[in-house]
């Protein structure tokens, strides 16, 4: 209770500020129409509720969104086109793929930087500059590159998932395989331990809750990279697509609700590495 | 059966209905064709599509394509449905233009992407400069939707006849109170869409017969789209893999197609090829007079 | 017999930013097989340094250091020695029984071989029954014996402990040291032990090595003669009382406020 | 085989592989001897390589040996048509030599034989040259489609030749809307997680929400941007003042939290106030985890600027050149804005760690070397 | 006068999750101002938690405690104490210097007043050259004089020391024992000062508290009758020798192994 109160009272003055926002975004437009239907003096509830209410607000109201969202999933069969649960399926595909490649990637060069000097110096600069390099223009060549070697469908979206998560997972492994102290090293040393084992047995569990707290950064930005993706690759359909068709059609609801959708994966899918965190640190016996 | 791949211009619309429709009653498998219809999209370029091995056949502008041709994809209209264009300007009366004396000053929504050529060719006739500078008009990278003109963003924009123009009419916009510049009836327009094909495969007679038989089909389909409106935005909608195309809008937009293409002869009219290629060589897109840019085998075969 | 550490004018210099800094310079000691022997002096004169050379973690700058006869490289891959450090160094997420299994794993020794020298072990330090803890949840003196336990898992004949009780307290280390004295008398090991206790050193040694910084250097060796049963009060004896005093004089002398701490 | 014994195990594979692959370059080019005498020469200068077997080697030889094998190679590099086969050859030994190269030197490095300074910062430049060249030589080299992907070459010449056009998009796009939307989006963080620190009962209802904005899409809402604030720089700026305040309100909050128990109680023994405490222990305490949320968002903020440019611009903008470029088949021009915006985001990144270690200097990870 | 520290009937209780901790139980005890009390008992006994208590860092969950005749909360608030904790706590981005200047910046010293305290309190722990450097740029035990020197450079009569030698090797810690000891005798403050070793408890106090855990309580007082001139060796004097034994029989009772350590 002590937790979930003051979240609550945050949730309703967030709804409350934008049922309110609504109506002053969506006011200019309402009263352009009142005025081409000669309505005049329309009270301000009604007016409000008429800015609810609009086919293409500039800001939907919460309900409109909500309502979308239940009829682009529940109301529908979850193979249909329409279905948001659908697209969201896609999406969450791309997500994953990509995401276990990031976290792949990102693990095989931290293991490659720290064992060898020449990788660590030669790659950390450009593993940097590569997130400076803008993704989202780079990812409809990229499509059609992947297109050109027939590649097509989920696995471009997952290479430009992993490009953007294996970034964090490297950041964090490197730290993490590092941050064994000299004194832990040392006492493998003693013992006359291989480097196999010094890894296995040092490095790979100090690095574990740096692994995690780098998934669960990965994994938020996989999704923003098939989302990403989508945008450059329409055929197949998937949450960003419907961003996409949201905006080339002025469908403020769909984008709405195709980004409440996405805000959902999101954060189910850093809640589940959140779990699987949980339940390894329950097993590496971490202090509750 | 001979596998083809056609790459739209645009997401899936009734803009496309005859390749639709074509497809959904099984007019390509009459002519012995499997074809892969996939969507386009403001981010996907057909010319880079097809020059990447992407897809075989494409749907775009002449401008852009004869644009593309130049920049080193030997691309090559095989045929032209689309014999007019429907691009339009339109401004409010607020925004106080009538006419295109009205310009200067103002800010103008453009599409660009490979849509831009009609605008600045029609630009460059009325000697408005585009650059920024004293007496020319400002220019917008336009979203694809009529939002500007909505939120005064801009104070002329621009439409499709048979899209964002549906849209200003939904939105209460109608020719009362709009000043509309349609680039056919000013004699302004650039030829639309046509289809593509790459310049070597028209080297291998059986590319060009299954080309032939695909523009057969094609056609087709056009007829049956324009014969059967309801039943094409149907198809429309039902192949619109990302569930977002309205059966309303489409029927609008068939309507409005239907008096762009002419579903009997796909053949190319020189007429506007010749303007077409005089505006794109006025605004030095194009350095010089394309050579091979049309051909007429396809066409002169289906009869 | 060959000694068990052999040190013939051994120095070692680092090299940091603001200049060499000379750890331990000229260094001549012989350790025999059995000896207890303990290192005293002010804070970076040199006693970890000693411990680390000895132990193939550092590597000599000048002279010779031979460990049963041989390099210490080839000492410490035939894991001639046990090593305790100055902090118990446990990882955390294995439990006590595992952790001193950890060297037994590396080296190799077969499931019930591990079994039964954690069992001795952990009996040994008084551990029984916390096998299955973590080391956050014992105290920092059960950690340092767990730690102890880990480099007696697998036998050593040499222990080199730097500074093992430095965290407890007087009772419990007074405690350790007389379990301490037990095993070195029963298991015959030799050991290297680092103390800034004089009672402790006193207590515990054979033989106190007192040395004294910048740069490091042994400054006198100081053989016990106190018998090899030592009660806990033999420290009040004059005969203890004695050492402790040149020990202590010994350690004064290296001692200079301004420039040490 | 005492030479080689200086060498560790990956340096001598690294050697015998490029002196092999040049050796066998060498005989299949004796048929055409003469066609491409640059290359032949590097063959056959790598073939004399393997003598590093027997006799020392200086590392320097291996970098002059990469070097002459990448000039040789562009020279040789066809107008049209692809490379013959065996040059590929010469590829494969030219990289194996410049990472044996990287290699040595880095060595050489570490145990002090070379200068730490200089040296240093050379070993990631010859990556990424080594990377350059093994672009230029795959996409002429195989005659990639100039309108997949474009030459090195090709965009240099293009950056070169637009040197106008980019810093107007470069003006556009950084200095108008990365900058402003960074500096409101990293400050806004920054004082409303001191708000929100002093309310438990805030900081228990933002908390959550904030963890759970920073890890959404925030990038979808670039249209609903441009639909709000318009077309010009502002709707940019909004969208990286949304994507920048999250990490710095999460980080910071995390930050304030870093004091030490200790360090607090201390004080407390002062009856110091909440500002004394705030500036002088918590604040300062908080700074690397600061500077952590200014360096992830120095990287989200050009991406987010460029993606909201996607969904209508001026005709001016990084955003906006990308994207109709890509529609105008301009494909070199793109890569221009590309390494404008990479080159932008390194140094803009760069700028902000030099800026750390200067202000957090007192910290273990920037005093202990290497960030 | 009234006592400078009185605690009546004090006890406080730490909810934790597996039940309370009672870390003070009736505590009862009296400084007058010019004491120098020692405070001993092994690791848990709740010595740094009386000390918190009396800084009005942890509240009591019964009885009473006074200082300078007022609720410690005031007490804090008049600066009537400074605090050597059991770890330096320096602020790392601050040198030595600004570091000591820390209470007196806050307390709103000029900037003179602070340049002659910090000149002052430095020269006093032999610090002197040292105050532009980090604190990671010192040994422990510098780091832990910088911090007795903060906590001595505003002039509060009453100084709670937290084991402020205990990382500190024999020697060094003999002579700030007496460095203290000087201070002590020289400005009349009273000073509180948890340690674990014996014969420093003995060798500065007045007054030796004896504690023992679980609860933990006060279990011995121990008034000393040594002059206060105490040369160092005063440690072998047979009056000396009869009060730490006394002490150590205090200690000795506190403590069980089984559950301790
Ligand atoms: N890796 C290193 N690099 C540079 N100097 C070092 C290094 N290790 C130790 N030193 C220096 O060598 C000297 C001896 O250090 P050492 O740790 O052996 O001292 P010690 O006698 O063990 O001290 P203590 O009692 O504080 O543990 C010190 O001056 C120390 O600063
Ligand atoms: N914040 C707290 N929450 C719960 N228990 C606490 C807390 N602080 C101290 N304790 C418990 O109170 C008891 C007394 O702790 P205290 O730190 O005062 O011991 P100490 O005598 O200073 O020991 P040491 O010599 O190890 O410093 C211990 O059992 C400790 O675990
Ligand atoms: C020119 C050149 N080529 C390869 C490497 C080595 N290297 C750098 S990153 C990487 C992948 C895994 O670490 C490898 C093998 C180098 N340093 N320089
Ligand atoms: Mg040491
Ligand atoms: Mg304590």
């Amino acid at each position: 209770m002590n937790r979930v109160l003051p979240v609550l009272t945050i949730l309703v003055l967030i709804i409350a500020v934008w049922y309110a926002a609504a109506i002053l975004m969506n006011a200019p437009w309402q009263n352009t129409l009142n005025g081409r239907a000669n309505l005049t003096d329309v009270p301000f509830h009604t007016f409000a509720q008429q800015t609810w209410a609009q086919d293409k607000p500039i800001l939907p109201a919460p309900h409109q969104v909500v309502s979308e969202i239940w009829n682009g999933t529940v109301a529908l069969e979850i193979t249909s086109r329409r279905s948001l649960a659908y697209h969201g399926w896609i999406t969450l595909s791309a997500t994953l793929l990509g995401f276990a490649f990031g976290t792949g990637l990102g693990v095989l060069l931290a293991v490659a930087i720290i064992h060898n000097d020449a990788s660590d110096r030669s790659l950390m600069p450009w593993i940097i500059a590569s997130q400076t390099v803008p993704i989202v223009a780079v990812a409809p060549m990229l499509v059609v590159g992947l297109n050109a070697v027939g590649l097509t469908g989920l696995v471009p979206k997952a290479l430009i998932s992993m490009y953007l998560s294996f970034f964090p997972v490297v950041v964090g492994m490197v730290k993490g395989l590092r941050s064994p102290e000299g004194i832990q090293l040392d006492l493998l040393r003693t013992y006359d331990a291989n480097s196999w084992q010094v890894f296995w047995k040092l490095r790979w569990p100090a690095a574990m809750p740096f692994l995690f707290a780098s998934m669960k950064v990965g994994i938020a930005i996989s999704l923003i990279g098939a989302i990403v993706a989508e945008l450059s690759n329409t055929a197949g359909g998937g949450l960003g697509v419907r961003l996409l068709t949201g905006s080339v059609n002025g469908q403020t609801i769909q984008i709405w609700a195709a980004l409440f959708i996405a805000a959902g994966l999101a954060a189910v899918l850093v809640a589940l590495v959140g779990s699987a965190e949980r339940a390894v640190n329950r097993r590496m016996g971490v202090r509750a | 059966a001979d596998a083809l791949t056609l790459q739209l211009k645009w997401v899936t619309q009734a803009q496309f209905a005859g390749y639709l429709v074509a497809e959904a009653k099984g007019f390509y498998d009459e002519e012995d064709l499997d074809i892969t219809i996939l969507p386009g999209g403001p981010n996907i370029a057909p010319e880079q599509v097809i020059a990447g091995g992407g897809a075989d056949i494409i749907v775009t502008w002449m401008a852009a394509g004869l644009a593309a041709r130049d920049t080193g994809v030997p691309l090559v209209n095989i045929a032209q449905p689309f014999k007019r264009s429907g691009l339009m300007m339109i401004c409010p009366t607020e925004s106080e233009v009538t006419e295109v004396a009205d310009f200067p000053g103002k800010t103008l929504g453009v599409w660009f992407f490979g849509n831009e050529y009609p605008f600045f060719a029609w630009m460059n006739k009325e000697g408005i400069a585009t650059d920024g500078s004293d007496g020319g008009v400002t220019v917008l990278q336009q979203s694809f939707d009529i939002q500007p003109m909505i939120q005064g963003q801009a104070d002329c924009i621009s439409v499709m006849t048979y899209n964002e123009y549906g849209q200003a009419l939904d939105a209460g916009y109608g020719p009362e109170n709009l000043t509309i510049f349609n680039y056919t009836e000013m004699g302004n327009d650039l030829l639309e869409d046509g289809l593509y094909v790459l310049e070597d495969s028209l080297d291998d007679p059986a590319k060009v017969d299954a080309y032939t038989r695909f523009v057969r089909a094609s056609m087709k389909g056009w007829a049956y789209a324009l014969e059967n409106p309801e039943e094409a935005a149907e198809i429309v909608v039902e192949s619109d893999e990302t569930g977002a195309a309205e059966l309303d809008h489409q029927l609008y937009m068939v309507g409005e197609v239907s008096k762009l293409v002419d579903a009997d002869d796909p053949a190319l009219d020189m007429a506007t090829y010749d303007r077409t290629v005089k505006a794109l060589i006025d605004q030095e897109i194009i350095g010089a007079e394309p050579e091979g840019a049309y051909t007429t085998v396809v066409t002169d075969a289906l009869n | 017999m060959t000694p068990v550490v052999q040190a013939h004018n051994l120095g070692l210099t680092f090299p940091t930013a603001d200049g060499d800094v000379v750890a331990l310079s000229d260094v001549n000691l012989t350790i025999e097989k059995g000896d207890f022997v303990s290192f005293i002096g002010p804070s970076g004169c040199g006693k970890t340094t000693f411990l680390r050379t000895i132990a193939d973690l550092e590597q000599p700058t000048s002279g010779t250091l031979e460990i049963n006869g041989q390099m210490p490289e080839n000492a410490r891959k035939d894991r001639a020695y046990g090593y305790v450090f100055q902090a118990p160094a446990l990882y955390p997420w294995r439990t006590i029984e595992k952790n001193v299994a950890l060297p037994l794993e590396i080296m190799g020794y077969s499931a019930a071989q591990q079994a039964e020298r954690i069992k001795r072990t952990l009996d040994l330090v008084n551990l029984s029954g916390f096998e299955n803890k973590y080391p956050w949840q014992l105290s920092g003196g059960m950690q340092q014996r767990a730690s102890i336990a880990r480099a007696l898992a697998f036998d050593a004949d040499l222990l080199l402990m730097d500074e093992p009780f430095g965290a407890l307290d007087e009772i419990v280390r007074d405690h350790l040291n007389s379990e301490l004295l037990k095993l070195w008398e029963r298991t015959k090991k030799t050991i290297c032990f680092v103390t800034h206790s004089i009672p402790e050193a006193v207590y515990l040694s054979t033989k106190i090595v007192v040395m004294s910084p910048r740069p490091g250097r042994v400054t006198d060796v100081i053989e016990s003669n106190l018998p090899r049963e030592r009660p806990l009060d033999i420290r009040e004896t004059p005969e203890f009382l004695q050492i402790a005093a040149r020990v202590r004089d010994g350690l004064r002398a290296g001692h200079s406020y301004e420039e040490m701490v | 085989m005492s030479f080689a014994r200086e060498l560790t195990s990956l340096q001598l594979y690294l050697g015998l592989v490029g002196g092999g692959l040049a050796a066998l370059g060498f005989l299949a080019s004796v048929p055409t001897l003469g066609s491409a005498p640059l290359i032949t020469v590097f063959f056959a200068l790598g073939a004399v390589s393997l003598a590093r077997l027997v006799m020392p080697w200086s590392l320097w030889l291996d970098g002059l040996l990469a070097v002459f094998g990448a000039v040789a190679l562009i020279a040789a590099l066809p107008a049209e048509g692809v490379l013959p086969v065996h040059h590929w050859l010469a590829l494969f030994a030219a990289w194996a030599f410049s990472w044996l190269f990287v290699e040595r030197l880095t060595t050489a490095i570490r145990q002090g034989r070379l200068p730490h300074t200089g040296t240093g910062q050379v070993i990631p430049l010859i990556f990424g040259l080594s990377l350059l060249v093994i672009w230029e030589v795959v996409t002429r080299g195989a005659n990639v489609s100039p309108v997949l992907l474009p030459p090195p070459s090709a965009i240099a010449a293009r950056f070169a030749q637009s040197t106008g056009i980019l810093w107007a998009d470069f003006v556009q796009t950084f200095v108008k809307s990365v900058i402003p939307g960074y500096l409101i989006g990293c400050g806004a963080g920054l004082l409303v997680a001191i708000a929100v620190d002093r309310s438990p009962f805030l900081k228990a209802g933002v908390m959550p929400i904030g963890n759970f904005m920073s890890a959404l899409p925030i990038i979808g809402i670039a249209p609903i941007m441009v639909m709000w604030f318009g077309f010009d720089w502002q709707s940019k700026a909004a969208v990286v003042v949304a994507m920048t305040f999250f990490p710095m309100l999460v980080n910071t909050v995390a930050g304030l939290n870093a004091a030490s128990a200790i360090e607090r109680d201390l004080m407390r023994t002062y009856a110091a106030s909440y500002w004394q405490t705030l500036m002088m222990l918590r604040l300062p305490a908080a700074g690397p985890f600061i500077f952590n949320a200014l360096k992830i968002n120095s990287t989200l903020a050009l991406i987010g600027a460029i993606v909201a440019e996607f969904f209508g611009t001026p005709v001016v903008g990084m955003g906006f050149r990308i994207s109709t470029g890509v529609g105008r088949l301009a494909i070199d021009l793109v890569w221009a804005e590309i390494a404008v915006a990479a080159i932008a985001g390194s140094a803009f990144y760069g700028v902000i760690a030099l800026l750390e270690r200067g202000v957090t200097f007192w910290h273990p990870s920037v005093r202990g070397g290497r960030a």
